[in-house]
């Protein structure tokens, strides 16, 4: 075997026709053991190395561990790497590698016709076939035809390959992803060495296996060189980036890791209180490693615990935060209301799945929108945010901290599964750049009352138990704005209702304008945009305008307050379009506020967006 | 509950009285109750500053208006989850929970036995009066079964749960009982309470005037209560009755409790049960005693000293730091694969 | 004393000046103690006699048992009553009865400039003068000077009066309501003998208390027809009501009636699992005492636990209930969404109170609207109907029925303090003339799966556990349409949720079109209404239109989906003005939906709106 | 539960499979429990029309799909207040729930206490493998502290509670415990819980062999369960271990157990405790005998009979018809004060 690595060394240099693609998509699909999701990591590193701009996204079967060749138990990886911006997984792969018969029968339809299929045939047998429910082999029956089909037994030639690592042959065959991995590689002319290297560190406890995985790589990419049957080698240029350190980055590490800076940049503890739930649960378990940073975690017997929990600790002067999704924030809301009335800042984060009820747990859907504004029992202004992209909700989950100690409000944050589970290459902040968020806890007795405002801010001070001379109660039963004891009075109850839609109404004034994303600030069409939505709409509308369109993007993170200028905005386009997954939310909320005849583009698929189906969306709206 | 006191205090009941009006019905045992804790309160050396009373919502619930220290009237069964929050944020604060049957048992069940087995360090006080009091009169989870109250006009058919058996079930690792009017022996517990490190649980039998009078009559009135109330002492026989005569002996061959005379039938001290607060399979025994076949066990029917979870959570903090050195955010933001353009 | 209730007899035909009125408004407060609600109860009863139509309304204190003379224990009851139709209690009182220091404190500033003040000056001690924080005697500083002032010992009147019955000082004090509603009678021109009836039964267990209270009525009445000081009686004449037998009835009891017809007009048993709160207990208390009508009450551990054991029962093919209110009806919204999802007929009661969190439990208040259209994770729409007024409650529970039943969905019906507490004459309905509601439980195995719909109303079918060959399992993940299986394909997902939306948008088809209730179809203002502020606003409005006023009142039952022809309906209106007891909720449904700039008119002080109010602000509008 | 049947039935076990493809994980201890579950229902004789399997939201609670009865998958930890609605609306049914130690001890602990006190004649399995499966693992409220889990790196801190003893301070009429692979004893166990009529409350160790493998290998494996296993049979003495000559003494001083061998020091099998399911007491001192100083208890822990609540429901329901006759909705809504126009 070493021969064949020495002949992929001296071959590596030997170029077949390569030819230079703006950007490729490529998915990598197979059982949940056949390990996908490293072969995608890999593969991302490699390209992010390379210096293409990227965006992944990881497609995980709803069991825990299916049985080995079901359809249900296929597990994917897509990422789309190009010369210029990414901003989303992309649409339909340019190739497609899949690795037994259930990956092939669950994900041919999406690949683009035309498109390179590389199929391991040694899968194929008729077992497999059968739990993918074929009827006859797909690689003979000629069902393939429109695609370039590269069917070779990968099984085989890894256990081949491999043999040296003198591993068990079910162990050998395992080593099938990275064979493929090198072959890939080899396609796109990635170099080995940072794999080989990541091999040896994963591997290290092993050393057959760590050399099995090495031989397997090799393998494949000394396979692509040697087989006559491939007739291209792409490359696709680096992007021109900003200059930076960047990393890979999923949209719930973000978060956590937003909140663990918020501990630095606020002086604050951070206590999470949460309750696993997908796909929120990864929040959790980032938060849980960093009690060196202050950062407390309660795994709670419930959701309404956790909520509590993190009242009670914002109460005490920690910084409460609570994450969940789906059912999950349908319990939380009692406690979000006793937030508002008691007005202690808190922070809410909803990785938003597909509903109602337990619905598709572990796909993307962003129907939580209406349930964030107005899904409490009597008028319960809470502020709410949404993340656009990954990296975003970095960003996102520091203006939620930043206005929920300010207005000393509950603050909701909206993600989703494609973001918790999504990944984009993100340009590594300066710490020292990111602004500080000023808190002042309330010492001085002289005056106080627990509901005393800051005339500008509406907001109550930050009175914490332990300090002297401010000892006060407080509840959620209504209170006297002159006192902040309980109160019945009927003047003050509306004064009070006024003042806590007014403190959140009054956040507005605090927040950016919204900027168009792409486009100028009027014209034909408005494409408005909130949450994951972000990239392909970005994408989509963009694709218009290099046809010609007039057409812009906008996206709202503020959702509630609206930016203060987007009803102005709003009135400069002939039309507004509102792409969403669900049924139409944010579109009826400004609808509401702005009465513009804004219309509603509703997907509701547990998937995101493709930027084709925006593209076309709004050609059909433009050029009729 | 920690003894958080940095610098001795000499605080008087006085200090510890809001200046809230008191709107329980006139005659309500929530009234003593009130009294006797903020009599013992000044002893237990804590400022006023570092306690905090928390609760649910119900009559029982209103009390920490009515003191004069920081107070947290949250939302109907979830004061443990909000004493968490507090205890994980701040773990030196003395934190006392207030809760009824309703509150504590019927919503708020799940967390109650959450934090009982956590062992959060708090003092929790459970206000039975075996009745809704605050929407005017439902049967409760500690209300017997036959029952009838305005949403039974034919009875209650649920069995009831006692909460010191529902405690110990739950791993709780202090399970007392007191009364509310019994001025000395809920003084006495509370302090218990205080001392204990970890969740205090006190049950304290409260009589609701208005919706379920006198349902603790024959374990509170002058003239019963003598024959009723079995005061448990650590390490003392477990004796009873107006003559003390009475006491509780173990068949060991069926494992069950009898009522025995002392010096009828050759029975004699020795043969008496003697009060062991760490066992937990005996404050069950005593804790599920039926009345009025058997008297009904008041005081400290199990305690147990272990680690408490905020105790753990501080800890697990303080060692973290302890191994990471200065937590460095740059450095996290820049781990793991990266690269530079 | 027998010389005194002869005296009342003789001279019960003596006629001083009296004034015939079309209507009036009378208010009793006291003490809790005071026995203020017996006595608006039997006035109106004595005025319902009497052929007046009528409205009433208590206010009770929040506190259980205030202590007496305090200003939180002050007990109100007022009464409407007219020679014309009556939809509200009233705005300002024409005669305030004060049973203490207290009372006037708090009533005084509603009583009608001029108006007739009875005051019980026995009542009126340094002690009680200094728990109403009166610095000094009102009856004596001179403050009462706007009013015609009755002040008398009616403490003492009534012990001298009651003496004969040999009760304690304590006990004959306590009869004073009774003396009070003798000089009511006497004012009004009642005829005592009802009352009395009244009193030898209630009282039956004690001769004795029935005799005092006996004495102190006609004492009262005699004292009206003695003193020289009343200057005037009234008389209200006969209104002109619809032929009929009639009874006063509140909200909730006609909730819970109504869900007792149910029972019969359905064929099914009810099952409604329930966890007491403020304002909503009253419909388990009330429903609890209907067992032999096949009527199970379960008091849950909790308000979740209610909900689901609601829709546990529906399951089994009972018909589930679920009543609540406030912080309760956040905590069934996660249940709600599985209901939803498995489409199982489900009637939720929302008797809502002041907000956010606790907030006011004794008040009332319309802020959980967006809760119950909005309020889910996911896309989980369901119906919401609200009542219009307490007797309405009994016809909405029956539409509540009749729309879950079949479409199989769960509907939230609205109500609110103020309708559960408030009271008006009902015609009762001929039980023949209600309409039966049809409900079949599927039987035929053939073709069968749980999630085949009926193409008309595309509601599943009912199958319950019992029937053979239905054998079959539903859940809250996705199901698949073609066979109601647990389906995580995407194309299917959105066919769903469309489908589910679908389904209760139909519901439109098959409710009745809005009509006016009072006005013509189109106009310069439209003053759309939903829930208990239908008397408020229908006076209001006929009260301007007296005036000339292009104003009409339309009102809506249906709230989701609305009524079909609203969008046309609001159309004909130059402007359109939403009253609601929130911050504006419907206002902005509506908004979105039609894209008309409806106006919001909100009011929030835990108190309906006065006819004064809604006449000002739309004289406000038309006027200018 | 109710032996609903009206004609005798004659299933098999295939008859009780679905159509449904499983999907729990290969190796997984479900599959062991299912299949007994299929196994032993032809033996109850209920139709399969008249079952209904309800649960949760879990692993476990993914049974009823495999079930060929009626099912319901509900939400999470609510199934028991589905089952109350169930059983009062149609106490004919046989109502089987399936639920996890996350499902129904974590957010579901309260509606599993209620239940257990309210004893609805359900048969309640729970599924303790010690961790949250479905979520990919995180700890349970039955993991031992100090667990490493995806949301403890550091290890857990929150002490464990035993599901037999805190369903035994709920007040349950029927507590015990098998294991996933005992065949043969959880085929008893399952037929004891489905003659008890009331809550019988069944704990079923159940290896996650993905989160948690070897959770209960002690208790479960050959050579080793030998030693750690008792079997608690009613009137019979508790012994156990490979030769059954280990067994346990109750001290009446301390009222604490002991294990003693049999033949060694002058212990003879009389003075062995003999089991007796209706001492609740005793049952709770076997439920909480620490592990592996004791042996692991499993059987029939507790049973007594009494009342059940759809039972009393659905009495109460029949008592009020007799009582009043067939009922008139008309006089109804003219009952009380009524006047005519
Ligand atoms: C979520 C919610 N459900 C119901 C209520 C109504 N409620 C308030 S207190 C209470 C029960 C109180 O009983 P308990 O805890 O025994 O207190 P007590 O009044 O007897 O002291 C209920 C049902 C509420 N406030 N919130
Ligand atoms: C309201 C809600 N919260 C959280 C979840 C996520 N969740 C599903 S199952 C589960 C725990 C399951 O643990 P267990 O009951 O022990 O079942 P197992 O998977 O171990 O069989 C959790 C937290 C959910 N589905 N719904
Ligand atoms: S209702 Fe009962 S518990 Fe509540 S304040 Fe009155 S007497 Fe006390
Ligand atoms: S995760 Fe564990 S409990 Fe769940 S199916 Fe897999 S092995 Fe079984
Ligand atoms: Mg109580
Ligand atoms: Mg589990």
């Amino acid at each position: 075997m070493a021969t064949e690595a020495d002949r992929v060394e001296s071959n590596s240099q030997s170029s077949n026709s390569v030819e230079k693609v703006p950007s490729a998509i490529v998915r990598f699909c197979g059982d949940s053991g056949d390990g996908m999701q490293v072969t995608g990591d890999q593969f991302t590193s490699a390209a992010a190395l390379a210096g293409n701009d990227l965006s992944t996204f990881p497609d995980f079967p709803a069991e825990i561990r299916a049985p080995t060749g079901t359809l249900y138990g296929v597990s994917g990886f897509q990422i789309n790497f190009a010369s210029r911006d990414v901003f989303t997984p992309g649409d339909a792969p340019d190739v497609l590698v899949a690795m037994n018969p259930a990956a092939l029968k669950t994900n041919l339809k999406d690949l683009k016709r035309g498109g390179l299929l590389v199929v391991n045939s040694g899968a194929f047998n008729a077992l497999n076939l059968k739990k993918a429910n074929y009827e006859a082999n797909p690689l003979e029956d000629g069902s393939l035809a429109g695609y370039q089909v590269m069917s070779i037994d990968i099984s085989k030639l890894t256990v081949t390959a491999v043999a040296e690592a003198g591993l068990s042959s079910k162990d050998a065959g395992r080593c099938k992803n990275f064979w493929t991995l090198g072959l890939m590689f080899w396609i796109y002319g990635r170099d080995l060495a940072p794999t080989l290297k990541w091999i040896d560190s994963k591997f290290k406890k092993s050393a057959s296996v760590a050399l099995a995985n090495t031989l397997a790589l090799k393998a494949g990419y000394a396979y692509g060189e040697a087989a006559e049957v491939f007739h291209h080698r792409y490359e696709v240029p680096k992007a021109p980036v900003a200059a930076g350190t960047y990393r890979n980055i999923g949209g719930n590490t973000a978060m956590a890791w937003g909140l663990v800076a918020a501990t630095q940049l606020t002086g604050l503890p951070v206590t999470l209180g949460a309750y696993p739930i997908t796909p929120a649960s990864d929040v959790l378990h980032e938060l849980s490693r960093f009690k060196h940073f202050g950062v407390t975690t309660i795994q709670a017997e419930d959701e309404i615990a956790a909520i509590c929990a993190a009242i009670g600790a914002s109460y005490a002067g920690s910084l409460g935060v609570t994450a969940t999704s789906g059912p999950g924030m349908a319990l939380k809301m009692e406690a979000v209301g006793l937030a508002v009335s008691v007005e202690l800042p808190l922070v809410i984060l909803n990785i938003q799945r597909g509903g109602p009820s337990t619905g598709l747990p572990t796909k993307t859907e962003q129907a939580d929108l209406f349930q964030a504004v107005h899904g409490r029992n009597g008028e319960a202004p809470v502020c709410v945010l949404a993340a656009a992209t990954p990296g975003d909700c970095f960003h996102m989950v520091l203006e939620a901290v930043r206005i929920a100690t300010k207005y000393m409000t509950p603050v909701i944050l909206l993600s989703d599964g494609y973001l918790a589970n999504g990944a984009e290459p993100w340009k590594i902040p300066d710490v020292n750049s990111l602004p500080k968020i000023k808190v002042e806890f309330r010492k001085d007795p002289e005056g106080f009352h627990p509901f005393l405002r800051d005339p500008q801010t509406l907001a109550r001070p930050w009175a914490i138990p332990g300090t002297p001379g401010l000892l006060h109660r407080i509840g959620g039963l209504e209170k006297d704005y002159k006192s902040g004891h309980i109160s019945y009075d009927p003047q003050n109850h509306e004064l009070m209702c006024q003042t806590r839609a007014a403190k959140i109404e009054g956040i507005a004034q605090d927040v950016p304008e919204l900027e168009m994303v792409v486009g100028e600030d009027s014209g034909k069409l408005l494409v408005l945009g909130w949450g994951s939505t972000y990239g392909a709409i970005r994408e989509g509308v963009q694709r218009c305008r290099e046809r010609g369109l007039s057409v812009s993007h906008a996206h709202v993170r503020h959702l509630n307050p609206f930016p203060k200028n987007l009803g102005e905005v709003l009135k400069r386009f002939d039309r507004v379009l509102v792409p969403e997954l669900n049924l139409g939310q944010l579109v009826q909320l400004i609808r509401a506020k702005y009465l513009v005849p804004a219309e509603s583009y509703p997907k509701i698929q547990g998937q995101p967006f493709k930027i084709d189906e925006i593209e076309a969306k709004i050609r059909s709206m433009l050029e009729s | 509950m920690t003894d958080t006191t940095a610098t001795p205090v000499k605080l008087t009941k006085k200090d510890f009285e809001s200046d809230q009006d008191i709107r329980w019905c006139p005659g309500c045992g929530d009234y003593s109750i009130l009294a006797n804790v903020q009599r013992v309160m000044p002893e237990l050396g804590i400022p006023l500053h570092q306690m905090v009373w928390v609760s649910g919502i119900g009559c029982s619930s209103r009390f920490p208006y009515y003191m004069n220290t920081y107070g947290f009237h949250t939302i109907h069964g979830r004061a443990p989850a909000f004493a968490t929050g507090i205890k994980a944020a701040n773990p030196e604060l003395s934190v006392w929970l207030v809760t009824g049957d309703g509150d504590g048992l019927s919503i708020g069940g799940n967390h109650l036995l959450h934090c009982l087995r956590r062992n959060l360090d708090i003092n929790l006080l459970m206000f039975n009066n075996r009745i809704y009091g605050l929407t005017k009169g439902q049967y409760s989870p500690t209300s017997e079964v036959g029952k009838i109250t305005k949403s039974t006009p034919s009875g209650s058919i649920d069995q009831p749960v006692d909460p010191a058996s529902l405690a110990l079930g739950a791993n709780a690792s202090f399970v007392a009982r007191s009364v509310d009017i019994e001025a000395k022996h809920l003084g006495e517990m509370l302090k218990r309470a205080a001392a204990h490190k970890g969740t205090s649980f006190l049950e304290i039998y409260q009589n609701c005037n208005v919706f379920n009078d006198g349902a603790f009559d024959p374990i509170r009135e002058k003239g019963q209560k003598e024959d009723t109330q079995l005061l448990v002492e650590n390490g003392k026989p477990l004796v009873f009755g107006r003559e003390q005569n009475r006491g509780l002996r173990l068949n060991p061959k069926t494992m069950k409790l009898e009522v025995v005379t002392i010096g009828e039938n050759g029975v004699t001290l020795a043969d008496i049960l003697v009060h062991d607060e760490s066992n937990s399979a005996l404050a069950y025994l005593l804790a599920k005693m039926p009345f009025p076949a058997f008297p009904v066990a008041l005081g400290v029917l199990f305690s147990e000293d272990r680690p408490t979870y905020d105790g753990d959570l501080h800890q697990q903090r303080v060692t973290a730091l302890e191994k990471s050195g200065t937590p460095d955010l740059q450095k996290l933001l820049n781990s793991g694969n990266t690269w530079t353009v």
